[in-house]
């Protein structure tokens, strides 16, 4: 029980951590949202995995689980609003700067 | 283990308050405040259970849906606002 | 010895920071986002004295002898509750503003005061 | 930085910290409140009120000097007025003497709650609760009295075809987070009736619970468009519910007091004094309940009805 739970916990912060870096790391916008919009919810749910794992305590694995629905259906559509608002208001992604690109983004600044 | 956990999880809200200062557009910005929400709704389960209470899983359940409320209510807000400009400069 | 007194000095250091940006700026909002901080860097100041080493949140458990102070979460709750009521009085006190002088910077209010005399 | 939206994601963030920094601090109630004052409402209060006041801040005009010695001065003033307070955590501290052991020790003999902060919060120190809530009722009618806007009902009809057709073009965009919304919304009213009527037991009372209830209407009010929210939700009923809440809390006190008791002393409610206290509990939270979350609507319709206005007028005027 308790390698399993450590297990889980292991690899959500794993993820966090990954998706840290990413959020830190990426050039532009959109593959920062892919960062971070992959990994918390994944993360959050072998998080809360492991933590129902620690406790077999019926009102605490309740109110986990609640939490974990409540994840799953907020962060993708988080996820989504931010994403689809970006592009309604013209966030061009950073692409390879080709003649094209250049006169997209000039066209839109 | 448990410690790890919450330790990872305050390196990631560092790197996201990172983003938060530094981000160049707004939606970064929000990413990042998202993220961080999120981050802090597993900080408070994770010291529960470091705390040896965990019973006060509730905060946890408050802070899900406050931060859903908040991100969706700074993209309307945020919105409006950038609508308001695009227009005006059509208007130019 | 003197680093038993670190909460005290980060709560100095929050509330001149808030006090900071509401002597030194002029736009109004930035001014109430100032007193914001001001406020919660009071009721950290309140929340870590009410902290007891070994203590646990005062909610009675059994088996559990050391709770710390419930008093000034009593008092810091409803201040939190009466501080977003008077920030969003102050808000709508700078909408106002805005809609008669059509700035929210202080020395442009004051110039136009000046003008009106 | 001058610009003022990331100023208010900044103090967005420092809103949920400080509530991570109130749970290491074992204040589960006050985590509970800011979680959902400072990191919710409060980010979406200043962002309704830059988005009507503009968001870039005039650079300043000459460099403040003066204000960082003042700063400087004051800081070193308290860190020194510091060296003499007692050390973080020690139990020995003055504050822990006085009432404290008392409200530990004989809480639960006396008003029979678990969760002391709401036995003290509601009986103990009722009386500064009653002020506070007619604090934050006078400061909800402050907005109202700032802020309202008065419209003739052929205007009002006009503007909300206006805003229905605007809101179905809009919200067909808004396709998958209306519904995600309409599933959550009974779930989080659910849980604020949850929150308030739980609140001797475990975290929570009135005061988080209203504020909860008010953010659910606030989620529906955005996403559905203002007009459909006051359909729903008229807000006289709201002003109304708002002064129920104080007469509620400040009749309860009434009735102990012509029952031969001290002001609020709900001992007088119920033969056994301890089940009379669990029933004025019950109903100054329902009053604080109804207060806080009647007011955090209140204002956030008005600013928001505010901007919807300012809108038309652009719109008229071009």
């Amino acid at each position: 029980m308790n390698i399993s739970s450590a297990l889980f916990l292991l690899i959500g912060s794993f993820l966090c951590i990954s998706g840290g870096v990413g959020i830190l790391r990426f050039p532009d916008f959109y593959t920062r949202m892919h960062a971070v919009g992959v990994t918390d919810t994944l993360a959050t749910a072998m998080i809360l995995i492991g933590l129902m794992l620690q406790n077999p305590d019926g009102l605490v694995i309740v109110k986990l689980v609640i939490i974990l629905l409540m994840t799953l259906f907020i962060s993708p559509t988080a996820s989504h609003a931010l994403a689809s608002a970006a592009v309604h208001n013209n966030l061009m992604p950073k692409l390879e700067e080709t003649e094209d690109n250049k006169k997209v983004s000039s066209s839109n600044p | 283990m448990l410690i790890a956990a919450t330790i990872a999880i305050l390196v990631v809200m560092i790197m996201a308050i990172t983003r938060a200062i530094m981000g160049p557009t707004h939606y970064d910005r929000i990413l990042a405040v998202n993220m961080f929400g999120t981050k802090t709704v597993l900080l408070i389960s994770l010291l529960g259970f470091v705390m040896g209470r965990p019973e006060f899983l509730d905060i946890a359940i408050v802070y899900a849906l406050i931060n859903f409320i908040s991100v969706i209510g700074v993209l309307h807000y945020s919105d409006a606002s950038i609508f308001k400009r695009s227009e005006q400069q059509k208007k130019q | 010895m003197i680093m038993g007194l670190y909460n005290y000095w980060i709560v100095v250091v929050l509330m001149m920071v808030g006090f900071y940006i509401v002597i030194a700026h002029g736009n109004l909002v930035k001014k109430i986002v100032g007193l914001t901080i001001f406020q919660t860097s009071v009721f950290i100041f309140y929340i870590s004295m009410a902290k007891v080493d070994g203590g646990t949140a005062p909610i009675l458990a059994e088996g559990i002898k050391q709770y710390s102070n419930p008093l000034p979460h009593v008092l810091i709750l409803t201040a939190i509750v009466v501080g977003i009521a008077t920030t969003a009085l102050g808000l709508a006190l700078t909408v106002r503003i805005k809609e008669a002088y059509g700035t929210i910077e202080e020395e442009e209010i004051q110039e136009k005061d000046n003008q009106d005399c | 930085m001058k610009d003022l939206f990331a100023v208010i994601m900044l103090s967005g963030i420092y809103g949920l910290l400080s509530a991570s920094f109130f749970v290491a601090m074992d204040a589960v109630d006050v985590a509970f409140t800011e979680a959902s004052v400072g990191a919710g409402i409060s980010t979406l209060l200043m962002l309704v009120a830059i988005t009507i006041t503009g968001r870039t801040e005039r650079p300043q005009r000459h460099k403040p000097v003066l204000a960082l010695v003042v700063v400087f001065v004051t800081g070193s003033l308290l860190i020194y007025g510091t060296l003499d307070m007692p050390y973080f955590g020690s139990a020995q501290a003055p504050v822990h003497q006085h009432v404290a052991p008392r409200y530990i020790n004989d809480s639960m003999q006396e008003v029979g709650a678990p969760n002391i902060v709401t036995s003290v919060l509601a009986s103990y120190r009722a009386f500064d609760t009653f002020g506070e809530v007619v604090v934050i009722f006078t400061a909800g009618m402050g907005v109202l009295a700032l802020l309202s806007v008065v419209r003739h009902p052929r205007e009002i009809a006009r503007d909300n075809e206006k805003i229905d057709s605007l809101n179905k073009s809009m919200h067909e965009e808004h396709l998958i987070l209306r519904i995600v919304v309409k599933i959550l919304i009974p779930f989080i009213l659910l849980y604020a009736l949850y929150v308030q009527f739980h609140g001797d037991f475990g975290p929570g009372g009135g005061f988080q619970a209203g504020v909860i209830f008010a953010a659910a209407i606030i989620l529906y009010s955005m996403l559905f468009g203002m007009s459909t929210a006051r359909r729903v939700i008229n807000q006289s009923v709201i002003q109304l519910f708002a002064a129920i809440g104080v007469l509620l809390y400040g009749s309860i006190g009434v009735i102990s007091l012509l029952s031969g008791k001290n002001f609020l002393d709900y001992n007088v409610l119920s033969p056994d004094p301890v089940a009379g206290q669990h029933l004025g509990i019950l109903l100054i939270e329902l009053g604080v309940g109804f207060t806080v979350a009647s007011v955090m609507v209140i204002i956030f319709f008005n600013f928001a009805g505010r901007k919807n206005d300012q809108q038309n007028k652009e719109n008229n005027d071009s």
